[in-house]
């Protein structure tokens, strides 16, 4: 059986400006009560005469079950095109359309390892949420937050609040250390001695963190962030190479076999400039001269 | 209560004309999860070609305004994997299923064809979409679509693997300077139905890189902004099947339709029954939504069975 | 600053690459209200036949997603009138003139041409754009368009009525198998240049009525949904002109521009000019809104000349 | 020279329902200072991920060239489809693109005669600021406004208060006479020995007033409701088919020709069911196998 969905029109009952981001926070009863860390939601855009036919995602950044308002669900919005530009102009009481929770969840470790949880930009949205429930598990929970400038951070206050260890960078040194999360990394994984690292946010920080956890003995568990016409797994536009348990890699969903990979399985080497290509030993890649 | 069951041929009577249109729907567990699959028609499932196929580098997609363009390239389990899990599960849930067969020989579609009707699962089967919009090798990749001989070979070996009962419909391409001679092909073929249309050839620039968006170039442009074209292509043939041009056989309309009255529209030009496509991404029940809100209009414009309205629009 | 100006042969050097399209302005008087029309590249007309035409019965339109459908049935006073009264104006007003010219057979094509030539503000003119969009009452109706013969036959007869320093532009339309086939026969026949795309055939059922919504029946379909198929067939054409399959002449792209952003999206296709339609109905200083994008865009990404990224996404 | 016309972002201030449609102020100076009764605004509709193209037509109801916020525009919507839908959900502050004043405006009489104005449904929105103009030239001005029902009656109290006499009609009789205009309209104009009626409303109910006026020897200016694509000029998707001073038959543009036509100018045989023929004596018009 595959994970319980739902549909339903949100009322937002909140939002406001952080640093770059909006924090929205909608009525969402159905996601609230079934979404667990590290899944998403996909929210249609514009009304009735709208353009836009495709949903948008977002990471759950938070769900609170019940409350005065119905279960509710927070996520954290970027504005970078119409359509977020759209989700960020929405004022309480409007409504938009929500489906979720898509996709798999970070996996949660049985011991009670130390974990990093790396987030980069609007990235560590669903780290917060993760790092409770680690925490709940006696983890050591240690967070990594980074981002262009110090407005492009999301949540270092409350990263303070709920991990036992925080480090935070910056490209331009405005907040924290200069520099990339996978510079401050190794020192974090050897100082707590994790076995995890999470990781979300662009991908070329994900092949980082992939890539420094392996040279550190801690598996990577990354959350990616491609391009979904459907997010429900209908529509094969989100897939990536993906080596599976047998060895072989396939062109597989992220919207239902992911968004969380583990770091080692995705094919780093096959992306390229925004483009993913098909790896030749790919199962059922075009061979020279067609298929 | 509107009658709303359709006979497509075959004598596979379906409660209702509609459908999930092949590749926007994969292949039924994803949306059994927002309703019942066996609730509609028939489950037209991804097109399937006889090995299992990788698909295309991505970026696999672009929205443009009402509409998107993708170029997955038919990734797909192939045909073995199809037959042993896909349709056994699409059979245990009930579902009336019109598997969409694809290949780049006219052999492969033969091949395609003959390996369903072996499969055990064969009796949830009501029909067979043959998706012809695929490169021909022996044609310089030339799409089967895009030429009426190419596309009569390909309808006459499919039609020839199949039992009587089972209809086979042709699915067409718009991209075409006469769609009346390609349907009038397939249909001398043997072609029992025709499904239109497929996608539009279109392409978008990413204008930040300057370069071709999709890893494949081009891709097939779909969505509610090319449903003129669709109601165009099925009114077209059915003109031309009512002056006699083209044996009368049933369309199934594709292309655009997001709402009980879109599907009305294509119904009125001449559609028998309703595919929903690209709309499933925007909102995944929506071909049972379409299907109650054209059950509404219908029986608001006191039609007591939904074949009434079928083609109404010629003439007036 | 961006160097904006463009060459579209016959030694007429335009200021920018930004037009109106054909059949989308009217004449020029209506929307000199919203923008001084010398300001813009060439003004182009509507196509112009050679008698007065009422056009067709109304309905003439219907909204659709992001697109629109219009039967207008090229209602217009006729070339003389044109002539006498409209190009004059356009002259007065220090507008470039790209004149769109229209027949039912080849010989009208050739007299409007040649009426053109001799008309008293031919000044004005800084080539001739040749819709070919029209039904060929020789050959039942058939589109010109459609039939590279045709469509090569009415370029060369008005290639002829026009001086050598008068390029001539073909308009072809996206409803055909293979563009490039057209697109060859165009420019073999003296085609200078080849503007892409006229609209799509579509239609639409008024679902109240259950009738065809156009009192034409079939309509054009323009706007921001078609972009992709203009961007498709610009490429498809621009990179046969690579390949040597079609000698290298300048393409005016027309299709769904709404901002600047999409104008250079036909631009890196292959696109040396471009055109607004539809857009122009939804805002009418479209036209220069749109030259005002494309030139900070083209700024943004360090472009000394509009003319270096022309065709640019080919070979990425 | 053609008249003056501007595009401008208009900002709603006031709107509010009365009866069964959405009286909307917007301010929109440019408009408001140049817009003579009869003439028409054009909206856009939806945001910038819009797929609606097209702009929607309403006549205005009134302008105050100058105020607290600048000259204001009023027009009187009934939401009948998507995109009039969109208009009536506006609230204060938010903006709609405007281009206006579009088309001709009501002609007025040189001499102080008596007219009738005759509005069907939201018809007679544009037609209190004409009644005002004529009674400021003198002219005796009664009023005839029917609809359906009570509630698609638009502005019978402010008749009584600008006018010099008002009937109501209805087709349930709920409220005023039960019936059609054109059954009252006879007695009005003998009464009042009317020169001129103006009409605005529905197709059938203009043909009606301008057979009435014909038949009772005033003049009939009748304001029409095309579908119109552009508003402007440029399309040619809004054209009937008119008689000219020549005597000869034309399809002419009533977005910029009209919306006001001299009623018996209009070939109302040419119309059927929502279509209309190109009358065959019409310039132009298609012969019989074909151009
Ligand atoms: C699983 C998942 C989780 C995400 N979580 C967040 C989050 O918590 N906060 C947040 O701000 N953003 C998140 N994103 C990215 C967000 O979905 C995009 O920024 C958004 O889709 C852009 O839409 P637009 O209309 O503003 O941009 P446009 O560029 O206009 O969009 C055009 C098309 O490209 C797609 N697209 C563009 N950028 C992205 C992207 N980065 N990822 C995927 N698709 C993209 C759009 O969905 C749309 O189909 C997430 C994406 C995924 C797949
Ligand atoms: C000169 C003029 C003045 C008008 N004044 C008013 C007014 O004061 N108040 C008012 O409520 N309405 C008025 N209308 C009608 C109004 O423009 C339409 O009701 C509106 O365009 C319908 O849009 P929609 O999206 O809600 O309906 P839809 O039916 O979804 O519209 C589909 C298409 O048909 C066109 N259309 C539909 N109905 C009409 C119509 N009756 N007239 C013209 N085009 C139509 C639309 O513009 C659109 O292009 C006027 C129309 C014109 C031409
Ligand atoms: C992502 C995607 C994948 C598709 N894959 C197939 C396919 O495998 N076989 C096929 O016949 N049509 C395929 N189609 C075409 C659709 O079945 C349909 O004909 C077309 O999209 C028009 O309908 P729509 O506008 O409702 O989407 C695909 C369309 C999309 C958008
Ligand atoms: C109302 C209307 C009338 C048109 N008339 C003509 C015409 O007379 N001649 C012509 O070559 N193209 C005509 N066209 C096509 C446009 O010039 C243009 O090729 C097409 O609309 C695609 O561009 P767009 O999407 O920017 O509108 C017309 C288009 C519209 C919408
Ligand atoms: S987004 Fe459609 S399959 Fe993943
Ligand atoms: S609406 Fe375009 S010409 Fe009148």
């Amino acid at each position: 059986m595959r994970a319980r969905v739902t549909q339903e029109v949100a009322e937002v009952i909140a939002t406001r400006r952080v640093g770059a981001y909006q924090h929205i926070t909608l009525v969402a009863p159905g996601v609230a009560e079934l979404a667990r860390p590290g899944q998403f939601v996909a929210l249609g855009v514009g009304g009735e005469s709208s353009g836009t036919l495709l949903r948008r995602s977002f990471s759950i950044h938070r769900v609170s079950p019940s409350g005065t308002y119905g279960g509710t669900v927070e996520i954290v919005v970027s504005a970078v095109g119409a359509g977020t530009r759209w989700i960020v102009e929405r004022v309480p009481h409007d409504t938009i359309d929500v489906v979720g929770p898509l996709g798999k969840a970070f996996p949660l470790p049985t011991d009670p390892v130390a974990c990093v949880l790396v987030g980069g930009g609007y990235g560590s949205a669903p780290l917060f949420w993760l790092a409770g429930e680690l925490r709940e598990r006696g983890c050591h929970v240690e967070m990594v937050l980074g981002a262009a400038r110090e407005d492009r951070l999301f949540g270092v206050v409350e990263a303070r609040r709920s991990c036992d260890g925080v480090t935070v960078t910056t490209d331009d040194g405005s907040a924290g250390q200069q520099g990339w999360v996978s510079d401050v990394l190794p020192d974090v994984i050897d100082r707590t001695k994790a076995a995890v690292v999470y990781g979300c946010g662009p991908m070329g920080m994900l092949e980082a963190i992939t890539r420094v956890a392996q040279a550190h003995d801690a598996v990577a568990q990354v959350a990616v962030e491609e391009s979904m016409a459907c997010g429900v797994g209908v529509c094969m536009t989100c897939v990536m190479p993906v080596v599976g348990s047998d060895g072989r890699t396939r062109m597989v969903r992220s919207c239902v076999e992911g968004p969380v990979f583990r770091g080692d399985r995705v094919r780093w080497d096959a992306f390229d400039g925004g483009h993913a290509r098909v790896p030749d030993d790919a199962v059922g890649a075009p061979k020279v001269g067609g298929h | 209560m509107v009658d709303l069951s359709v006979d497509l041929g075959g004598g596979h009577r379906l409660p209702n004309p509609l459908m999930t249109a092949s590749g926007c729907a994969a292949n039924g567990k994803e949306l059994h999860r927002f309703f019942d699959v066996s609730d509609i028609g028939a489950f037209v499932t991804k097109s399937v070609m006889a090995e299992p196929r990788s698909g295309r580098g991505t970026p696999r997609m672009a929205e443009t305004p009402s509409c998107m363009l993708n170029s997955i390239g038919l990734q797909g389990p192939g045909i073995e994997a199809f037959v042993d899990e896909d349709l056994p599960w699409l059979q245990s849930v009930g579902a009336r299923v019109l598997p969409s067969i694809a290949g780049s020989s006219s052999t492969e579609y033969a091949h395609v064809a003959a390996t369903l009707r072996a499969s055990r699962s064969f009796d949830a089967v009501v029909g067979v979409e043959v998706n012809i919009s695929c490169p021909n090798v022996a044609n310089r990749g030339l799409v089967f679509a895009c030429d009426p001989l190419a596309s009569a070979k390909v309808i006459a070996l499919v039609r020839e693997q199949l039992p009587r009962d089972i209809p086979v419909f042709a699915k067409l391409s718009p991209d075409v300077t006469d769609i009346t001679a390609i349907a009038a092909a397939c249909v001398k073929a043997g072609a029992d139905g025709l499904t239109m249309i497929n996608t539009l050839l279109g392409m978008v620039i990413d204008t930040d890189r300057m370069r071709p968006q999709l890893g494949g170039v081009t891709g097939g442009l779909s969505g509610p902004g090319i449903r003129p074209v669709a109601v165009r292509a099925i009114w077209q043939v059915r003109q031309a099947m009512f002056e006699g041009r083209i044996p009368t056989v049933p369309i199934i309309g594709v292309g655009g339709v997001r709402t009980g009255r879109d599907a009305l529209e294509l119904v009125a030009a001449g559609a028998s029954a309703i595919q929903v496509g690209t709309v499933v991404f925007n909102d995944p029940s929506a071909p049972v939504r379409v299907l109650r809100e054209l059950c509404e209009l219908l029986e608001a414009k006191g039609y007591d069975r939904f074949t009434d309205a079928v083609a109404v629009a010629h003439g007036r």
